[in-house]
């Protein structure tokens, strides 16, 4: 097995379980820790691919590796305002998932202070 | 089996198996911890693929400043967990594990299945760097040939930052983010908080600036600076600056503000847009790329500190 | 002078390498927080203090030492920092409790 | 050279996973304040290491930005560890 294949398997087993946890976990924080597995398997099929594409004495080609790092900054201002979306929810209502069930009775801000 | 692929074997199972800890462990909490450790692992395998400056990328976000982001998260919500929602029945669960499983196989099977012919764009990059002068690759593709999608991704940040601030409480409204940190004089953290920065602030310039010719570059200098910059505030030595402050919301539109400006200087002047004069070029770059650390070591640090918490007002 | 290089790595790196095996068993076999916070400081001082002395004579160069060196003085400033501060953390728990 | 290079890459590898399971199922908040300090230095060791091993001279300057964020992210660990402790009523050192 070489080293492309063995991290091929590895970043599609990490989209696998990025996947299932993001779907199964109620808790909002739990998805957005899964959606980051899933991202981070995502960039690594990419890598993997650069891998292969080596070539003019680059290790792994240039325009892949440009992709992800550009993802990877995408992804952390997602995660990021998707944290805060979630700390807000929970400032406002009291709760870390998004049930069905009682609507939230969103508790209003004091008048501008 | 050599050696080397044994290696990558273990790297791979210890990482999957971080991975999978992080789905099903019962704490937020842990799986805060476990994600640290696993962007750590993928840290490694990024330098195990000759791929320098996403390592760099992946070690400063992945093990650093996300981890800070989740954990500070997952401790808030610790309260909210003994009353957690129901989780979803046994069929759901199985669907879920069906659709993961066959994802993961058809992209398994399209890695194994992946044809000889090796598409690369690698000696176009190389046979055009002289028109930057810059031997770095990738900095070449993210800087010159793909300027575009990093001036956006610039943008980028600065959305999530107005999204982030416009979350804010009314009567924190433009405030300070994060709670108030006590300086304590003789604690050992106000030590570190003095001493670290300095060095952190070298070694944050030394990175960024040898991105020109090496791995290294403007963004993840620009995640050491935050870095540090946090490390003060949670000291007490320092305070998280209002929002509406006019110095600081200069800071950060200065990078992609700077950027744009070149674009349309190129569109003007040149022969398009983002094109930089041949002349020019090399300066042209390490002036926005000054710009841009900074821009950038003040969104991550804001990023982190969340939306506002405390009013302006006395 | 090549051979003695590698002597000096093999000898340091697995010296490092069983700090590294003594601060992992310390921590599954002690049983309290700091009785393992100091089997973890093996492992941070000493462990990658002999991995960097292992790497030293492969550098490339002189600048390459020069962080190797830095690398571990900032480990060992963040260990002696943050085992204070959990040892700190530990000793409040307890008289908490 | 290199095959022993890796050899102990993998032992290390194997030492901070097994560090990890210890620390990690560790009843206390103090056990897994740990863990961010073992997968700094561990991960700082391996990366070393690898770099040696692979060849990439670059990978010191990762160890070195990891350096700081280990550092800073266990700093920013161990301050969240201490504020849920003042959260139980047993110190008021933060939160306005």
């Amino acid at each position: 097995m070489s080293t492309v294949t063995v991290f091929g398997l590895c970043a599609a087993a990490a989209v696998g379980f990025g996947l299932y946890g993001l779907i199964t976990n109620p808790q909002l924080l739990r998805k957005i820790i899964a959606f980051n597995l899933l991202g981070s398997g995502v960039f690594l099929l990419f890598g993997v691919v650069g891998r292969r594409g080596e070539a003019a004495g680059i290790g792994n080609d240039p325009v892949p590796q440009a992709f992800v790092i550009t993802g990877v900054v995408v992804a952390f201002s997602a995660t990021a305002l998707a944290i805060a979306l979630l700390l807000r929810l929970f400032q406002a209502d009291g709760s870390t998932t998004l049930g069905s069930g009682t609507p939230p009775s969103v508790r209003s801000d004091p008048p501008g202070g | 089996m050599s050696i080397a692929t044994l290696f990558e074997i273990v790297l791979v199972a210890v990482m999957l198996g971080l991975g999978i800890w992080t789905i099903t462990v019962r704490e937020t909490y842990s799986a805060a911890v476990g994600f640290i450790a696993y962007g750590l692992l993928v840290a490694l395998i990024w330098v195990r693929l000759d791929a320098v400056d996403v390592a760099l990328t992946e070690a400063a976000i992945g093990g650093g400043l996300s981890g800070v982001l989740l954990l500070g998260a997952a401790a808030r919500l610790r309260g909210a967990e003994p009353r957690a929602a129901t989780a979803p029945g046994k069929a759901t669960r199985a669907a879920a594990a069906a659709v993961s499983v066959l994802t993961a196989a058809a992209l398994a099977t399209a890695v194994l299945l992946l044809p000889d012919s090796v598409p690369t764009l690698a000696p176009t990059v190389v046979a055009n760097a002289w028109a930057t002068s810059l031997a770095n690759p990738v900095t070449n593709v993210l800087m010159a040939f793909r300027a575009m999608d990093t001036m956006l991704e610039k943008v980028v940040l600065l959305l999530a930052i107005i999204g982030v601030w416009s979350l804010a409480s009314d009567n924190a409204w433009g405030g300070r983010p994060g709670p108030r940190h006590q300086a304590d004089p003789q604690g050992i953290l106000v030590f570190l908080a003095r001493l670290l920065p300095p060095i952190g602030i070298v070694i944050g310039i030394y990175i960024f600036w040898t991105g020109a010719n090496h791995p290294g570059g403007a963004f993840q200098g620009g995640a050491i600076l935050a870095s540090m910059w946090l490390l003060a505030v949670m000291a007490g030595l320092t305070d998280m600056p209002p929002v509406s402050s006019r110095w600081l919301r200069f800071v950060l539109v200065a990078g992609p503000g700077l950027f744009l400006l070149v674009g349309i200087f190129g569109l003007w002047l040149g022969p398009g847009f983002l094109a930089y004069p041949r002349t020019l070029a090399k300066p042209l770059i390490l002036g926005i790329e000054v710009a841009m650390v900074l821009t950038i070591a003040a969104t991550l640090g804001l990023l982190l500190a969340g939306a506002p918490e405390r009013s302006v007002r006395r | 002078m090549s051979l003695a290089r590698d002597i000096v790595t093999i000898a340091a790196v697995s010296a490092g390498a069983f700090f590294f095996l003594a601060g992992t068993v310390g921590l599954l076999r002690f049983p309290d927080t700091l009785t393992r916070l100091h089997a973890l400081t093996k492992a941070d001082n000493l462990g990658l203090g002999l991995v960097v002395l292992g790497l030293l004579p492969q550098a490339g160069s002189l600048r390459d030492g020069l962080k190797l060196v830095s690398i571990w003085l900032l480990g060992l400033l963040a260990g002696a920092t943050v085992s204070q501060l959990i040892a700190r953390t530990a000793r409040r728990r307890e008289t908490a409790r | 050279m290199t095959d022993f290079l890796t050899l102990a890459l993998g032992f290390i590898l194997a030492m901070l996973a097994l560090g990890l399971v210890s620390i990690l199922r560790g009843p206390e908040d103090t056990d897994r304040m740990m863990a961010a300090q073992l997968i700094g230095t561990g991960g700082i060791a391996a990366l070393l290491l690898l770099g040696t091993v692979t060849g990439v001279p670059a990978a010191i300057d990762v160890a070195l930005t990891l350096a700081l964020l280990a550092t800073f992210a266990s700093i920013a660990f161990v301050k969240k560890g201490l504020s849920s402790l003042d959260a139980d009523g047993t110190g008021a050192l933060e939160e306005k």
